[in-house]
C-alpha cells in the first residue's frame, strides 16, 4: 500500500460536476414507494367494531370505546368503535393484515407533523356513528 | 515496559487507592456526545493525553424491553423486538420468529428463506456502509461520511420497495416473511448492486491509501488475540483478530446452506483491518444479494400461523452485522413467551472495546470505540439503575438486598 | 407620530428577528433511549439525498449553540434528569422537536416500565414528528412546519 | 482625518472585511455541499447568500448563558476583543494600492505578533469559560501553536528576504513583475499548512473536533459572544487568505499601468478579491480531502516536515539571491 495525501481530490470534483441527488422535496411533491407504510386510514362504514385491531395493535395504538347499546335478542349490547391514538403507531400494518372487513388500510402520507399530539388522534370511527 | 503494562499497574494503583486521580483527569464521554448517536457513558480516566481506564457506564437506553416481552403475544412481539434497535432491526426479528420456529416444526417455505436471505444481506450491507461512514465522521473525514450515505440510500431504497419502511422492515413472521418481493425487483436489485461495488472498490482505495486514514486507523485499537479468547466479542471484532466464527457458516439457517458465504478473516485485529474486513464483507453480501435473486425459487412465502406455540424452550442465533445475536425463549404453551432472553452482540463486545482503548489517547476514543461499532439500542435491556442521586452506581447484591428490604418496609 | 415611528422600528426588529431565526435552526440532538430507527433517520436527513442544510438547519455539538432541541426514544429515568438538564443548558428561544412514535407516546414501548411515554411528560413540546421512524422527508415537513410558526409567531 | 477613518472602519477596513468573510462562509459551505453532493444553503437570500448573516443575527438576538464557574468579564467582553484581532489585522493588508490603511515600515512583526494573540485569545476564552471540554482544547490549542509558530515565522521571512524588508508595502512593490510564489514555493506551502493550523480545519481541527471534544474551547458560549466567535474565525480566515496573496501572489498590484484612478481602484479590488478567494479556496480544498489527525501527529508533522522545509526554502533563497 502506498499512502498519498488527497487521493479524494478527482472525485471531489466529479461529484461537485455530477448531477443532483438531492431531492427537491419541501419545494416540490414527492411520490413514496408503492409499498410504503405510511398513516393509518380507517373506513367507518366498514367497520363493525369487533376489536380485533385493538387486540393485535403492538404499540397499544387502538382503543375500543362505548358508542351506544343496542338491543340484540332481549339483550343489551354495547356498540363499540376503535379510536386511534395516531402519535403512537408504528404503521406496522398488523391491524391492517387482521381487520376482516377490510376497515383499515395503510395510506403513502407521511407529513404528519403537528404542534398539538391528540389532533393526531383519529375518531372518524365513533364520530360516524353519532 | 509497555504502555499497556503501564497502564495495568496504573489501574492497579487507582483501584487500590494509592494514587487518587483530580476530576480534571477524568473526562466523561457521554452520554450525550457528538460522537455517539446514541446515549452512552464511558468514564474516561485520562493522564494528559493517554488513557488510563475506560469504565462503561450502561443503561441509558434501558427501557425494559425484555419485560414487556413478556405482555405480548408471539406476534406483537416481532415488531417489538425489531425495535430493539434500528439498525440490524431485521436480524433481531428474524432471531425470534426462528427460535419460536424452532419450537413449532413447522416447515418454512423455500422462498420465504431466500427472502429472509436477501433481507438480511441487504441490512449488512446498510449497517456496514453506515458505519464506514461513521468511521468518516468520526475522523473529522466529512466528505467521505456524505458520500458513503448517499450511497446507503440505494441499498435503503431497496429496502422500502420491498418492506415498505426505510428502517423498520416488519418483514420477518413466523412461518415466513409478511409479503411477496414486488414483480422484477431484480430490476431493481441489479443495478444498484452494480453501483456499490463499484463505490465499495473505491471506498477501499480510500481506506487503503489516504495517509490521513491510515495514521488514524493504523495500529490503533490493538489487542491481543489471547483477550478476545478472555472477553469473548464477536462477530467482525472476533473475525478480525483472526477466529473464523460466523454463525451464517457455522449453523446455517434462511438459506445460507445453499448460498454459502465466504467468511474473511484478519490477523491485524486493529481498527484498519476492521475497515477492510467489514468492506469485503459488504463484497460478499453482494455477490450473495445478487445470486438469491437469479436462483429464487417460487412457491408461497408463509404458512399459516398457529396461534399458541407449543410448550418447550429454545435458542437460536443469527449473524447480525454486528456479530453474534442470540435469542432464548421459553413458552408454556399460551398466548405469549413466558421468558425471552437476547444477547446482543454490543453488550458482548463492549469489554473487549474497553481493552482496546487502553493506552491509546483521547482523540482515538471514538475511532476506536465505534471501531466495534457499538450501537447501545440492543446492549441496555439489561442492568443494574442506580438508586438515588449520588449513590455509587455498582451496587452489589447485598446492598440490593438491603435496599429492597428497606423499600418494603417504607411502602408497605 | 413618535409612537408610530417606533413601531415601525420595533416591527424591523422583530422581522429580521424571526427571518434570521427561522433560517438558521441549529439543531441539538439527543437521544433519549431510543432504538437508533429515528436516529440515523435524523443524520440521514443531514445527508445528500435529503440535505436539511437547504433550509439553514445545522447539527452543532453543544447545546449552548442550539436553538432547536430534536429529542428520539422513550426517554428512559436515566436520562430525564439529563433531558431536562440539556434543555436548560439552551439558550432562548428554544424549540424542542420529539422525533419518532417513541417521543411522542411511547410508541411500540408503550407499556414498559422504564420509558416515560412521552417526551412531554419531560419537557414541554412544541413540535411532534409521528413516524416510526419518520422519514427524512417527514421531518424536512416538520422543520418547515416549525419554520412558519416562528415567522407567525413572532409578532405576539 | 474622516477619510481615514472611513477607509478603516468601513471601506476597505472593517466592514469590508466582515462582508468578505460573510461571503467566505457561504462559498464555504456551498462549495462543501458541491463536492458532497448536496445543495448546500438555499432558502435564505438568493441561493443562500445570506445565510451566514441569518446565523450570525440570530445568535445576536439569542440568549446569554453564563456558566456559573466562568469568569464572566472575559466571558462577555472577550468575544469583541477576540474579533478585534484579526479586525486590526485587517487593516495592515494592502488592497487599494501598496499601501494598507494602517501600514508602517515593519508592519510584518505586527502581523506575526497578531496572529501569536488571536491564539492566547482564544486560549484565554476557553479559560474564562471553564469546563474540561475547554480546558482539553486549550491544551491542544496552545500545543499546536507551538508547534506551528516557528515554521510560520520561517514560512513569512521567505517573501520578507526577497523583498528585502519587514513591511508589507515593500513585499507587495517587489512583486510588481514577479511573484514570490514563484522563488519561495515550498515557503507557500507550509503557509497554507499553517494556515490550516491556524484556522482550526482539517487535519488540524484538533482543538475543536467536535467528535472529541464537543465544540472545543466554544463549548460554554452562547448568544453574542458565540456570534463574535464565529465571525471571527471566518474573518481570520480571509485574514489569511489574503496575507498569503499579499506575501505570495503580488497583492493587489497589476502589471500593467493604469492612469485612471478609479478604474485603477476598482481592478485593483478586482484582484486582490480574485487572488484571496482562490487562496480561501486552495485552502478549502485541501481541508476537505483530509482527515482529522491527532495532536502528537499534528506536532510531529509540523517540527519534523514543515520546520526543516521553511529552512531549506531560506537557505536556497539566500544561496542564490
Ligand atoms: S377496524 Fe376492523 S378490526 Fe378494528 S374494530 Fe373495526 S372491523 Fe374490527
Ligand atoms: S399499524 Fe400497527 S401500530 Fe398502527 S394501529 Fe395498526 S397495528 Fe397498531
Ligand atoms: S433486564 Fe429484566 S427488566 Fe430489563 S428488560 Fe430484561 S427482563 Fe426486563
Ligand atoms: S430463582 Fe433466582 S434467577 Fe430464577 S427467577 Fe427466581 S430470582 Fe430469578
Ligand atoms: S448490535 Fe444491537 S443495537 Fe447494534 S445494530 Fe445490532 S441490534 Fe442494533
Ligand atoms: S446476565 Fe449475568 S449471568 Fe447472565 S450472562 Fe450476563 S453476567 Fe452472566
Ligand atoms: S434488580 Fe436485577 S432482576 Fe431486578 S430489574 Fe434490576 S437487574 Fe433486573
Ligand atoms: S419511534 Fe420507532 S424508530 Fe423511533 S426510536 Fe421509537 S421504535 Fe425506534
Amino acid at each position: 500500500m502506498r499512502r498519498k495525501i488527497g487521493i479524494t481530490i478527482p472525485e471531489m470534483i466529479k461529484t461537485a460536476f455530477s448531477t443532483k441527488i438531492t431531492k427537491s422535496y419541501p419545494f416540490k411533491e414527492l411520490d413514496v414507494s408503492e409499498r410504503f407504510r405510511g398513516k393509518l386510514e380507517i373506513d367507518p362504514d366498514k367497520c363493525t367494531g369487533c376489536g380485533v385491531c385493538a387486540i393485535v395493535c403492538p404499540a397499544s395504538v387502538i382503543t375500543m370505546v362505548e358508542v351506544g347499546k343496542r338491543k340484540f335478542r332481549d339483550k343489551e349490547v354495547t356498540i363499540r368503535r376503535p379510536i386511534f391514538n395516531l402519535y403512537n403507531c408504528i404503521s406496522c400494518g398488523q391491524c391492517v393484515d387482521d381487520c376482516r372487513f377490510n376497515a383499515l388500510r395503510l395510506t403513502k402520507e407521511f407529513e404528519l407533523a403537528v404542534f398539538d399530539k391528540n389532533s393526531l388522534v383519529m375518531k372518524k370511527a365513533i364520530e360516524h356513528v353519532e | 515496559m509497555s504502555d499497556k503494562d503501564q497502564a495495568e499497574e496504573k489501574l492497579a494503583k487507582i483501584s487500590t487507592g494509592l494514587i487518587q486521580y483530580s476530576p480534571e483527569g477524568l473526562v466523561p464521554f457521554g452520554p450525550v456526545h457528538p460522537a455517539l448517536k446514541e446515549p452512552e457513558y464511558f468514564k474516561i480516566i485520562l493522564e494528559g493525553e493517554k488513557i488510563v481506564q475506560v469504565i462503561p457506564r450502561i443503561g441509558y437506553a434501558h427501557r425494559g424491553i425484555e419485560r414487556a416481552l413478556q405482555d405480548r403475544n408471539w406476534i406483537q412481539a416481532i415488531y417489538l423486538v425489531e425495535r430493539i434497535c434500528g439498525i440490524c432491526s431485521f436480524s433481531h426479528s428474524l432471531a425470534f420468529v426462528q427460535t419460536v420456529e424452532s419450537l413449532t416444526e413447522l416447515e418454512i417455505p423455500r422462498r420465504a428463506r431466500y427472502i429472509r436471505l436477501i433481507i438480511a444481506e441487504l441490512e449488512r450491507i446498510h449497517s456496514h456502509l453506515l458505519w464506514l461512514g461513521l468511521v468518516g465522521y468520526w475522523t473529522g473525514f466529512d466528505t467521505l461520511f456524505m458520500w458513503i450515505w448517499r450511497d446507503r440510500e440505494r441499498v435503503l431504497d431497496l429496502i422500502e420497495l420491498i418492506t415498505g419502511n426505510r428502517v423498520h422492515k416488519s418483514y420477518a413472521t413466523i412461518t415466513g416473511v409478511r409479503r411477496d418481493l414486488p414483480e422484477n425487483i431484480e430490476r431493481h436489485i441489479q443495478p444498484a448492486m452494480k453501483y456499490l461495488s463499484d463505490r465499495v472498490k473505491f471506498y477501499k482505495e480510500i481506506i487503503n491509501s489516504e495517509a490521513t486514514i491510515l495514521i488514524r486507523t493504523k495500529g490503533i485499537g490493538w489487542v491481543s488475540p489471547d483477550v478476545a479468547v478472555r472477553l469473548c466479542p464477536v462477530g467482525p471484532l472476533l473475525r478480525c483478530m483472526g477466529f473464523k466464527r460466523d454463525v451464517r457458516t457455522d449453523d446455517p439457517y434462511a438459506a445460507y446452506d445453499e448460498i454459502v458465504p465466504d467468511v474473511k478473516t484478519s490477523t491485524d485485529s486493529d481498527v484498519h483491518s476492521l475497515l477492510n474486513l467489514r468492506l469485503d464483507e459488504i463484497e460478499d453480501s453482494i455477490r450473495m444479494v445478487l445470486e438469491a435473486i437469479t436462483s429464487i425459487p417460487t412457491g408461497q412465502v408463509k404458512s399459516s400461523i398457529p396461534r399458541a406455540i407449543p410448550r418447550g424452550d429454545a435458542m437460536g442465533h443469527v449473524e447480525a452485522p454486528r456479530g453474534e445475536l442470540f435469542y432464548f425463549v421459553r413458552s408454556e404453551g399460551g398466548n405469549k413467551p413466558v421468558r425471552v432472553k437476547i444477547r446482543t452482540p454490543t453488550l458482548a463486545n463492549i469489554l473487549t472495546a474497553t481493552e482496546m482503548l487502553k493506552g491509546h489517547t483521547l482523540a482515538d476514543v471514538p475511532v476506536v470505540l465505534t471501531g466495534m461499532d457499538p450501537c447501545f439500542g440492543c446492549m441496555d435491556r439489561l442492568t443494574i439503575i442506580d438508586i438515588g442521586e449520588g449513590k455509587r452506581w455498582q451496587i452489589n447484591g447485598e446492598e440490593l438486598r438491603r435496599y429492597g428490604i428497606e423499600w418494603y418496609n417504607k411502602n408497605r | 407620530m413618535v409612537v408610530s415611528h417606533c413601531r415601525r422600528r420595533q416591527d424591523l426588529k422583530t422581522n429580521i428577528k424571526s427571518w434570521a431565526q427561522k433560517n438558521s435552526l441549529w439543531l441539538f440532538h439527543v437521544n433519549a433511549a431510543s432504538c437508533n430507527g429515528c436516529d440515523i433517520e435524523f443524520v440521514a436527513s443531514l445527508t445528500p439525498r435529503y440535505d436539511i442544510e437547504r433550509l439553514g438547519a445545522q447539527l452543532v455539538p453543544s447545546p449552548r449553540h442550539a436553538d432547536v432541541l430534536v429529542v428520539t426514544g422513550t426517554v428512559n429515568p436515566l436520562m430525564r434528569e439529563r433531558l431536562k438538564r440539556i434543555y436548560e443548558q439552551i439558550p432562548e428561544p428554544k424549540y424542542v422537536v420529539a422525533l419518532g412514535a417513541c417521543a411522542g407516546g411511547g410508541g411500540v414501548m408503550k407499556g414498559c416500565y422504564n420509558v416515560s411515554h412521552g417526551v412531554d411528560k419531560v419537557i414541554p413540546v412544541d413540535l411532534f414528528i409521528p413516524g416510526c421512524p419518520p422519514r427524512p422527508e417527514a421531518i424536512i415537513y416538520g422543520l418547515m412546519k416549525l419554520r412558519d410558526k416562528i415567522s407567525g409567531g413572532s409578532h405576539e | 482625518m474622516i477619510n481615514w477613518i472611513f477607509q478603516l472602519l468601513v471601506f476597505p477596513g472593517l466592514t469590508f472585511f466582515v462582508w468578505i468573510a460573510f461571503a467566505f462562509e457561504w462559498l464555504e459551505r456551498k462549495t462543501a455541499a458541491k463536492i458532497q453532493s448536496r445543495v448546500g444553503p438555499l432558502t435564505a437570500g438568493p441561493k443562500g447568500f445570506l445565510q451566514p448573516v441569518a446565523d450570525y443575527f440570530k445568535l445576536i438576538f439569542k440568549e446569554e448563558i453564563i456558566p456559573r464557574n466562568s469568569d464572566k468579564f472575559v466571558f462577555l467582553f472577550g468575544p469583541p476583543l477576540y474579533f478585534s484581532v484579526p479586525a486590526i489585522g485587517a487593516a495592515f493588508i494592502p488592497i487599494l494600492g501598496e499601501k494598507g490603511v494602517l501600514s508602517h515600515s515593519y508592519d510584518l512583526l505586527f502581523i506575526l505578533f497578531i496572529m501569536a494573540f488571536s491564539v492566547l485569545m482564544a486560549s484565554m476564552l476557553g479559560y474564562a469559560a471553564g469546563g474540561r471540554y475547554s480546558t482539553i482544547s486549550i491544551g491542544r490549542l496552545v500545543l499546536q501553536y507551538t508547534s506551528y509558530e516557528v515554521p510560520l515565522i520561517l514560512s513569512i521571512l521567505a517573501p520578507a528576504l526577497l523583498a528585502r524588508g519587514l513591511s508589507l508595502s515593500k513585499i507587495v512593490s517587489s512583486q510588481i513583475s514577479h511573484w514570490h510564489v514563484f522563488y519561495a514555493p515550498i515557503s507557500f506551502a507550509v503557509f497554507l499548512i499553517v494556515s490550516l493550523a491556524e484556522l482550526e480545519k482539517p487535519p488540524f481541527d484538533i482543538p475543536s473536533a467536535k467528535t472529541e471534544i464537543v465544540a472545543g474551547w466554544m463549548t460554554e458560549f452562547s448568544g453574542r459572544p458565540l456570534a463574535y466567535i464565529k465571525l471571527t474565525k471566518n474573518l481570520n480566515y480571509v485574514f489569511l487568505s489574503s496575507l498569503a496573496t499579499t506575501l505570495f501572489l503580488g497583492g493587489p498590484l497589476l502589471p500593467i499601468d493604469v492612469q485612471d484612478e478609479f478604474l485603477k481602484t476598482i481592478l485593483f479590488l478586482l484582484v486582490f478579491l480574485i487572488k484571496t478567494f482562490s487562496v480561501g479556496f486552495l485552502i478549502f480544498i485541501i481541508k476537505s480531502a483530509l482527515a482529522r489527525i491527532k495532536i502528537e501527529q499534528a506536532t510531529s508533522l509540523l517540527w519534523v516536515i514543515t520546520t526543516p522545509l521553511s529552512f531549506l526554502q531560506l537557505l536556497l533563497i539566500v544561496l542564490f539571491r
